[in-house]
């Protein structure tokens, strides 16, 4: 049986009142076409997943970076310019060998916007909300990742207004490279805590 | 509220359904229900979640990320005032009718910058401080067995379980819906640790944390 | 398991639909439905009750209760191999396309009595007995935090609270999935009193006290 | 927005899919349709309130009887020929002046078939499942019955194999009436604990 398939008939209802909604707001100037599509082009193109990999290979790079970061993980994400909406208080969980941290909104959907940008389906879906705070390691496996015993997993459920980011260890044989290049090799997916680089 | 969105813990909703190289919106109806969520200038009368918490178990659990989203945003307009659901119908009906309409184009470059500004802005973080934190890091605490009908951010799953403080943030607007006629409470903020066999008992996975943020008054000895 | 059966306690549902005069099918598949649910004679693997609960929650919620009764008649069916997806599908098209067509008729009326025997038949409360009950009438007990996979009848709103066991009942085989390759226990079988206040908290209505029944294997001091 | 509607939009569809199982099992041999035309007969004509109404009439008109189905429900009910599916150990409460019982069953229907036939569509419905064990009083007020502060109320969750029945308190005033006639004032709704008589 599907999972989380969400109904995807109705699809096509959603746009019609999608639309029916947006005819009413532009018309009673509660919104302006403009500011809809600039919206959603910032959220496409400018507010995603890079900045944190920006924010990732700069603390690998810059050891009194990495050590603000995570003493005030906020501060340090304004430093790069990465500040606003789902932005107001910013943890970064460092991953170790030891320690493996992984993030969930158990009751909605709460994620870093400013450095992840928004995030995608699967994080928001069902069965991630409910099962990661129970059986972290078995949805891990899911995703590939494997984790002995002897490696801690820290779930964190980001259910008030703190919002965690992980920073996820340096791969090994890579610290030649340039923050420009490592930031090519953080994935989304490593800032949530599901995959290791 | 114990609805269905307090879903920490339940079995029953099978894999995690992953995407390869997913796009940030499934269809632009999303994103332009994200940004008329976002940044139409009007607030949900209880709250945005709470909205979306308050809808039918099974409308809830069929309905997708973006149209709990509408939903919130249009009930909340209705009950704002600020729209009607008879106008609402008849537009719903006026696109329904006419697939190739496009809703009207009104722009405003000024009130784009001012939604720009408005994405990048941090809120203040630390309100007034009324009274000093009751709890330090190490104090042992329980989460309370509470189960207010309004909204609130204590999970079922962590409620009655014992925990220690972790750490203690700077004072938080409380987001639980408050007392009728009362202003949100202005209170510390915790972050709570919890072992995984204190919430879960014998079927808990072995070396497992987990850690959530409680504001005080979820708290106690 | 956690699914969404599991449902005392939660927010959410609305008002109770009473009905005057409510018949007690409210269309003739029902009763249809009903009897062959309860007097085929096949095992629904794992269980009845545990195929309705591992229904995908959107399902459950949207599906009416005789709805969840074939479903669990017919996946048992499929599941035993008494019948097949594929034959099933057939038929389904065939009285999709045929709206006049009905089912064969073949009676029995050996089968007939056999099957109002079964109805009126108690089935034998009171299996062999092993070992002595651990607690006795007014023992102070803790329900167990457990949250297996499978079936189980201690609902998640007792789980960790403390009652009182106000009654020893007999020996009764435990319904709760059993570990793979082992028959059902038998163990006695409790009449727990729980405080509203324990359950609810400060949210729990005045004087008020649940009453609920729970094997010994659920229990802890 | 309705409640409990359960989709009803989807009946003709379980209609069909209800005739293609009744098909394939007869087919098989593994059901008759007169085993089917009979169960349904029974519980639409004989298996019903009417039967835990006769056990009620009479515990209020024999005072031994009543004894007996308060310390063995069981045994009593089957004296009166009640037994069967659904009725292997049963439980009878007395309402009093200061004590009011209720019943559900949270993780499904169970109830006392062979007593009360089979459930009416509120007591499976998911809003008396979830409610009336956490407010039962708020509940009980929208079947119209308010109680009083003094008066305990007693909520059962019918979750394992015991099945519960309500012993009402006779009406005042119907001392003079014989068994027979008492039966017709007992309801099923009495005999669950969602209203007195």
């Amino acid at each position: 049986m599907g999972h989380d398939h969400h109904h995807s008939h109705s699809s096509a209802d959603a746009e019609i009142r999608a639309k029916a909604l947006e005819a009413l707001l532009v018309e009673k100037g509660l919104i302006t076409t403009d500011v809809i599509d600039e919206v959603v082009r910032k959220y496409e193109e400018d507010i995603g997943p890079m900045n944190g990999a920006r924010v990732v290979a700069r603390a690998w790079t810059e050891p009194s970076y990495k050590k603000w970061l995570l003493e005030d993980g906020t501060a340090a994400s304004a430093d790069m310019g990465y500040t606003g909406k789902e932005g107001a208080k910013i943890v970064v969980l460092e991953n170790t060998a030891e320690v493996h941290n992984v993030v969930v909104c158990t009751l909605c959907s709460c994620y870093p916007w400013p450095l992840l940008g928004l995030p995608p389906n699967w994080y928001k879906s069902y069965a991630y909300r409910s099962r990661v705070v129970r059986e972290p390691r078995k949805v891990l496996s899911e995703f590939g990742l494997e984790l002995g015993e002897d490696i801690e997993v820290r779930v964190w459920d980001s259910n008030s207004e703190i919002r965690y980011l992980v920073l996820p260890e340096q791969p090994a044989g890579t610290s030649d490279l340039s923050a420009g290049e490592l930031t090519e090799l953080v994935t989304r997916d490593s800032m949530i805590g599901v995959a290791r680089l | 509220m114990n609805s269905i969105h307090d879903m920490g813990g339940m079995h029953g909703f099978g894999k995690i359904p992953y995407e390869e190289n997913e796009p940030v919106f499934h269809a632009p109806w999303e994103g332009r229900v994200y940004a008329m969520a976002m940044y139409t200038p009007k607030g949900v009368p209880g709250g945005f979640r709470y909205m979306i918490e308050k809808m039918e178990p099974a409308t809830y659990l069929a309905s997708s990320y973006y149209e709990k989203w509408m939903h919130a945003r249009t009930q909340g307009l209705i009950e704002s005032g600020d729209i009607s659901q008879a106008e609402l119908d008849e537009k719903i009906a006026y696109f329904r009718e006419n697939a190739e309409a496009r809703p009207p184009v009104v722009n405003d470059p000024e009130r784009v910058a001012k939604a720009l500004k408005a994405m990048y802005k941090t809120l203040p973080p630390d309100p007034a401080q009324p009274d000093p934190p009751k709890f330090k890091v190490g104090d042992a605490i329980r989460a309370k067995n509470m189960h207010p009908i309004g909204h609130t951010r204590l999970p079922r799953y962590c409620r009655g379980k014992q925990g220690v403080v972790d750490f203690v943030y700077d004072y938080w607007w409380v987001d639980d819906t408050p007392p009728a006629g009362e202003e949100h409470a202005i209170e510390p903020l915790y972050r709570i640790k919890f072992e995984a066999q204190t919430l879960w008992g014998e079927e808990a996975e072995p070396n497992q944390v987990l850690y959530i943020d409680m504001f005080e008054s979820y708290l106690e000895v």
